[in-house]
């Protein structure tokens, strides 16, 4: 165990291929048995199977489409160079209808009908929470993308981990002294009247007050409503600044509804980009938000300081410098999320690697080698950034971008520190039994 | 009516139904066994609907609240309070029960397309205050029922509801309670009853029935088992959220017992494990899966217009009921 | 914001919410009233006129108004023919039973879907008015476009109306719905009455949706709730009454406006909702319908 | 007064729909063991007015009662508790049940009254009102497939398994052929032997064999009351009726 807790370079995304064989060899070295030398050869060729649960319907499916191509080309890039263990990684896709039902069906079917190593991917709140019980009892390790706070709240289970995306709480925190301190302190925040929106609410108040904001004003909306102006004379005249963080299409209508109500004379907007994703900013309507700041988890436009890592991920997943696929420029992606799938992926294969991972009955230690990571250095596996990891909590911690809407595309202008959105754990895991 | 020889011949039935689920969880595949558990919990909220749709002729459209607060009434309770899990059962139920009769008493004021329309309009208030009450209920996102809370312990003997055997059982003695009270039920004089306000319900008032006593007793008849279904999902699978709560959950148990034969016992189980196999199926090998669950669907209700075991029936087993 | 714009404001967005939906509701009412099945697939209806807009629309360039005027008129024909094929497909098969049509129309409701997710795909498209016009009010802006909806949704309504009470075909549909086995003895021919109004019925849910897509966006799941709004808009109305169906959209568009100036808006739709649902318990027949004896 | 009280007594009894007045200030008494037949023009308010009495139609105003008790308020299941019966003018069976399973109804609303429902007295109460209107060997057939005549003899059948004080019987000859005619005028004779029978009915030559006792109606009033011989020697109901009637 306190071998494991310690960060070795196995972790570290500089694991070539050669070394992967070289571990293969001295592990296959140690079994003395012939049966076993047997087994390991035979094991050594089979895939890694990862089951991945997508939205391809439902409400989810414009982020379960980019999820599904993120996916694929980590997966390429993975196998690439070696897989895992020198072993291929194979993906075996379900759709979960973005419904939690189904999504612990789907689970089930993983675990015991696919017979997959892991399951991965999911990114709507609701279907983590729907499917982690299933996970949990079925003891298959079950890495989300969901940046929901459900992992990092100690609500799951010990085989829930979200090593690849910033939790919103995370999210919420490192936003606020910049808004603070650059758009205003009066802040009016329009959120969604369920669960999400409840977190933006719960988390962004305080640590906006930390900094010396107030939130004037909290319009929760209907998650049924495709219509906003209604709302809109609820917020009050001296508000600075609107932050509003809205999911699924009527996202558009809400934007420029905003835009109608105010014209060019409102106070100065903040949203999240979960609003936007798959959503062309130049669409016609959106023109109003020329000059308003996002929080964005990775630039969907390419930047100018961009890294060679962050460079080689757009190309691998087939991004333009629009951020939009290199096939068809209307066809936007997700990239504040989808960013989650290519570095998850490539923190599974660390950790089966750490764990010295050959099958079902090294769950465990998977779920262990996982939790002993602790950081993450910025490179091919993380283009993102460089993140910690919260072992206790299941949760990463990275920086977050904010950027502005300038000539119709998304600049950065401010990236936070990993240590903006660090919070207190609430939950500690790994005293769970596995 | 019943001659002594059809009486036999459907008791075998059923119980020899009853007793190859039970022969089932020994040798179902684990994935299959996981599937059997889920549909017979969701054949017991389909079978409470055909209670009120199948035999007494009211369509609901709002079956998803009796469900969803069986699921709540039992699972707040677990959750926040930490009762046991037959406490929180018997909540769960009574939440059911007692939604049922309010809404019933409101409902049954309506008749035809407007009772559809009424219990649907008051399925999407009690969805809303599930999403309003987030605070208690998380809304959307929904709250985890950990292991821990899921654990019967009578005696000493601790007894997981997360054992998929132990799952399995449960959902079935459930199942099969509901089943064999349903064939009672529906073979009983208030069955006879129900079966002729669906035919002709002006005709019953003038043979001296209090028709809306009996429809009254139906409705809360049908909502104490979509509620017992309820409260059993949340319990044995550890989840509750509002997407229960949803139409999409009303419109399920139509989809259900019309598939698998209104007013038929068997149907509805037989019509939630099509269902469920359809789509689990078409999904492994299309991503349009959609498509071909909807052309399956229109198929069936050309070829088979009664359900498949109301097909059947008519045109084989007169004598099933 | 003072009560009185604001409450100006609830008004002016329950109309449009109304407008569109005594349209959408008008078209199911058709259906309900004259061929008495319920068409669960209506509100997909309504998503296919949506998502035809988008792609009609942006197949013209030069000025969005000749897009949105070509999606005006070809959206309504292309989902009046595929309501129609289907009409002739299944449900003229099933001789219209009521129960095996829902199970029909939800088979529908998952193919269009389906096919619309595959051919047009997950995400919410904008399409531009035919013209931008801000109207800068002394308390708040509002847009131009959308009081032209409430105005096209009332020209449509008249010659929808028109229609039904002073022509042939009116006549026609309406003594279809009075009693349709006389019909046919006078040589009405109802199967055809009951194709055409199941066509007219998906074309008006069309017209609504190319009225609503520069305001709301085209999305594959957007069916749902205009469905759903619908079906209680045509029973609080009066199953085949005209008047009450517009005066219910109203109703339930205003209503739901103009409570969510007084409460919390999760709460002010709980409220709506329960208020119509009573008004349904207490006056079964609906606002306009007539009592059964 | 009289020492018998009456089976049935309304004072005026009135029942109007917005401005049709379909039955207005009827007083009426029906004394046990009658049979009484109503006739009167199309649109007379005959229906509407043994509707009143059955309670499937609540009054606009004016009382009605039941041996002396006032039914007024009474809903309609508990008057077909009390002992009124009623078959309807378009036959109203169970068209899906068996003709088995209609009657079945009507015995086991009788038997869950007395107590429970035992299969024995089912079976029994079944076939002796199946075989009093000629019925019993079909039993089996489902109702919605027996020929029209035999319909309206299940409906009488339906009716008479309710054992019922009062049978109100709406039009029952119309559309059955003169032999099963024959047929029926015995049968009312029958079941008058231990009930009062109210009987609508157009067909004359059916009224004057069976009714001790006419009234006849006319615009929703009373417009005569008496013997077959007063009725047909009434002016105004010749003017009104007969005069200008179908069946002479």
């Amino acid at each position: 165990m306190t071998d494991i807790r310690k960060p070795s370079s196995l972790l570290t995304s500089t694991i070539s291929r050669r070394n992967a064989l070289k571990g293969l060899g001295a592990a296959a070295a140690i079994g003395t048995a012939p049966g076993f030398v047997r087994y390991a050869q035979a094991q050594s060729s089979a895939p890694i199977k990862i089951g991945f649960q997508a939205h391809r319907t439902g409400i989810g499916a414009a982020y379960g489409r980019w999820y599904e191509r993120t996916t694929a080309a980590a997966v390429k890039a993975i196998n690439d160079a070696g897989g895992i263990n020198g072993r291929p990684v194979e993906i075996i896709t379900e759709d979960d209808g973005t419904d939690a039902a189904r999504g612990a069906e789907v689970v089930e079917k993983f675990a015991n009908q696919h017979r997959t190593d892991i399951v991965y991917g999911t990114l709507f709140s609701h279907v983590v929470v729907g499917s982690a019980p299933a996970a949990g009892e079925l003891k298959i390790p079950y890495y989300v993308v969901s940046e929901g706070y459900h992992v990092a709240s100690g609500k799951m289970n010990r085989y829930v981990l979200q090593p690849g995306i910033t939790d919103v709480r995370a999210q919420c925190r490192s936003v606020a002294p910049w808004i603070t301190s650059n758009v205003g302190k009066k802040i009016t925040m329009i959120y969604p009247d369920y669960a999400f929106g409840h977190d933006h609410r719960d988390f962004f108040g305080p640590a906006a007050a930390e900094q010396g904001g107030e939130v004037v004003a909290q319009i929760p909306i209907p998650p049924t409503e495709s219509s906003f102006t209604r709302y809109f004379p609820q917020i009050p005249a001296d508000t600075d600044v609107i932050y509003h963080v809205m999911v699924g299409p009527a996202v558009l209508t809400f934007v420029k509804e905003l835009g109608e109500f105010y014209g060019g004379s409102g106070p100065k907007l903040f949203g999240f980009i979960d609003s936007l994703e798959a959503v062309n900013i130049n669409s016609p309507g959106l023109e109003f938000l020329e000059g308003s700041h996002f929080w964005e988890g990775m630039p969907r436009y390419l930047q100018e300081d961009a890294t060679d890592a962050e460079k080689a991920y757009r190309e691998a997943v087939g991004l333009d410098e629009t951020g939009a696929s290199v096939n068809d420029a209307n066809d936007v992606s997700t990239a504040a999320h989808m960013f989650g799938c290519w570095e998850t992926l490539h923190i599974i294969k660390d950790a089966m690697e750490a764990a010295d991972y050959r099958g079902p009955e090294d769950r465990a230690k998977l779920i262990e080698a996982t939790e002993a990571m602790t950081e993450f250095p910025e490179g091919p596996a993380h283009p993102q950034g460089a993140k910690v990891f919260n072992g206790k909590i299941h949760q990463v911690f990275g920086s977050q971008s904010i950027s502005v809407v300038e000539n119709g595309r998304l600049n950065v202008v401010h990236r936070t520190s990993i240590e903006d959105g660090m919070y207190e754990p609430e939950a500690d895991y790994t005293t769970q039994p596995l | 009516m019943s001659a002594v020889g059809s009486n036999t011949r459907v008791w075998a039935l059923h119980l020899g139904v009853i007793a190859l689920l039970l022969a089932a969880n020994f040798v179902l595949p684990e994935y299959h066994r996981g599937v059997f558990s889920r549909v017979l919990v969701l054949a017991t909220f389909a079978m409470g609907y055909n209670l009120l749709f199948g035999y007494t002729g009211l369509l609901s459209l709002g079956h998803a609240m009796f469900f969803a607060a069986g699921l709540y009434g039992a699972g707040l309770p677990v959750y926040h309070l930490g009762w046991s899990v037959p406490l929180s059962f018997g909540t769960g139920i009574l939440a059911g029960g007692t939604l049922a009769l309010v809404i019933g008493v409101l409902a049954l004021r309506t008749t035809g397309v407007a009772f559809m329309i009424v219990t649907m309009m008051f399925a999407q208030v009690f969805y809303l205050t599930t999403l309003y009450f987030t605070t208690w209920t998380r809304g959307e996102e929904g709250l985890v029922l950990s292991q821990a809370m899921r654990t019967i312990d009578p005696a000493g003997l601790d007894i997981s509801l997360s054992n998929p055997s132990t799952r399995y059982l449960i959902a079935l003695t459930l199942f099969s309670a509901v089943l064999l009270l349903m064939l009672r039920l529906v073979r009983s004089p208030f069955g006879r009853t129900l079966v002729a306000i669906r035919e002709n319900e002006e005709r019953m008032r003038m043979l001296g029935y209090d028709v809306f006593r009996a429809k009254l007793t139906a409705v809360v008849l049908s909502g104490l088992f979509c509620a017992s279904a309820g409260a059993a999902y949340g319990l044995l699978f550890g989840y509750v959220g509002s997407g229960f709560a949803s139409i999409q959950y009303s419109i399920l148990p139509l989809l259900w017992v019309l598939l698998g034969g209104a007013a038929t016992t068997l149907g509805p189980l037989v019509g939630t494990l099509f269902m469920f196999y359809i789509i689990d199926y078409t999904s492994g090998f299309t991503t349009a899966y959609l498509l071909l669950v909807g052309v399956a669907l229109i198929l069936l209700i050309l070829f088979f217009p009664k359900g498949l075991l109301g097909t059947v029936r008519e045109r084989w087993l007169k004598w099933l009921p | 914001m003072a009560f009185g714009p604001y409450f100006l404001l609830a008004t002016l967005e329950g109309l449009v919410t109304a407008a569109v939906l005594a349209l959408t509701a008008l078209g199911l009412s058709l259906v309900f009233g004259v061929m008495r099945v319920v068409n669960v697939a209506h509100g997909e209806f309504f998503m296919l006129g949506a998502v035809l807009a988008w792609a009609v629309s942006t197949a013209f360039a030069g000025h969005p108004s000749i897009g949105f005027a070509a999606a005006l008129l070809v959206a309504p024909l292309v989902v009046g023919g595929a309501a129609l094929l289907s009409e002739r497909l299944v449900l003229r098969r099933l001789n219209y039973d009521p129960e095996a049509t829902i199970v029909a129309t939800i088979g529908m409701l998952y193919i269009i879907q389906q096919l619309a997710l595959t051919f047009y795909g997950a995400d919410a498209r904008p399409v531009q008015a035919p013209f931008n016009v801000r109207i800068q009010l002394p308390w708040f802006g509002y847009s131009g476009y959308k009081l032209f909806v409430i105005g096209a949704a009332i020209v449509l309504m008249l010659a929808t109306w028109f229609v039904l009470t002073r022509t042939k075909v009116g006549l026609l549909m309406r003594a279809t719905q009075y009693d349709s086995e006389t019909a046919q003895a006078f040589g009405i021919p109802v199967d055809r009455v009951y194709a055409g109004v199941f066509a007219l019925g998906a074309m008006l849910a069309a017209v609504a949706a190319v009225l609503i897509v520069p305001i709301q966006q085209a999305h594959y799941l957007m069916g749902r709730d205009p469905l759903l709004l619908s079906f209680i808009v045509v029973i609080i109305g009066g199953l085949g009454s005209l008047r009450g169906t517009v005066i219910a959209a109203l109703l339930i568009g205003l209503s739901d406006g103009i409570i969510s100036v007084f409460f919390s808006p999760t709460l002010a739709k709980m409220l709506a909702t329960g208020l119509v649902a009573m008004v349904l318990v207490f006056r079964p027949q609906g606002l306009f319908g007539v009592p059964a004896r | 007064m009289a020492a018998v009280t009456p089976l049935i007594e309304t004072r005026a009894l009135s029942r109007h729909f917005g401005g049709l007045k379909a039955v207005e200030a009827v007083d009426f008494t029906l004394q046990p063991g009658e049979i009484r037949a109503i006739i009167g023009p199309n649109g007379a308010g005959k229906t509407t007015f043994v509707s009143l009495i059955c309670g499937r139609i609540a009054p606009s105003s004016g009382s009605i009662a039941l041996d002396g008790n006032d039914i007024t308020r009474l809903p309609a299941h508990k008057r077909v508790l009390a002992g009124i019966a009623y078959t309807f003018q378009i036959t109203s069976i169970f068209p899906k049940l068996t003709v088995y399973d209609n009657v079945a109804l009507s015995v086991q609303r009788r038997l869950l009254k007395a107590g429970r429902v035992v299969a024995g007295e089912l079976d029994a109460g079944v076939a002796q009102a199946l075989a009093r209107v000629g019925l019993a060997d079909r039993a089996q057939t489902l109702a919605g497939n027996l020929a029209y005549g035999h319909q309206r003899l299940l409906e009488v059948a339906m009716g008479l398994a309710l054992e019922p004080r009062l049978l109100i019987l709406d039009e029952p000859t119309q559309g059955l052929s003169d032999g099963e005619i024959e047929g029926f005028i015995a049968l009312v004779r029958e079941i008058a032997k231990e009930a009062t029978v109210l009987l609508i009915e157009h067909n004359m030559p059916v009224v004057m064999q069976l009714a001790q006792k006419i009234t006849v109606m006319n615009f929703g009033r009373v417009l005569a009351e008496g013997s077959a011989e007063e009725i047909r020697a009434n002016a105004a109901v010749q003017e009104a009726y007969l005069g200008t009637g179908r069946d002479g």
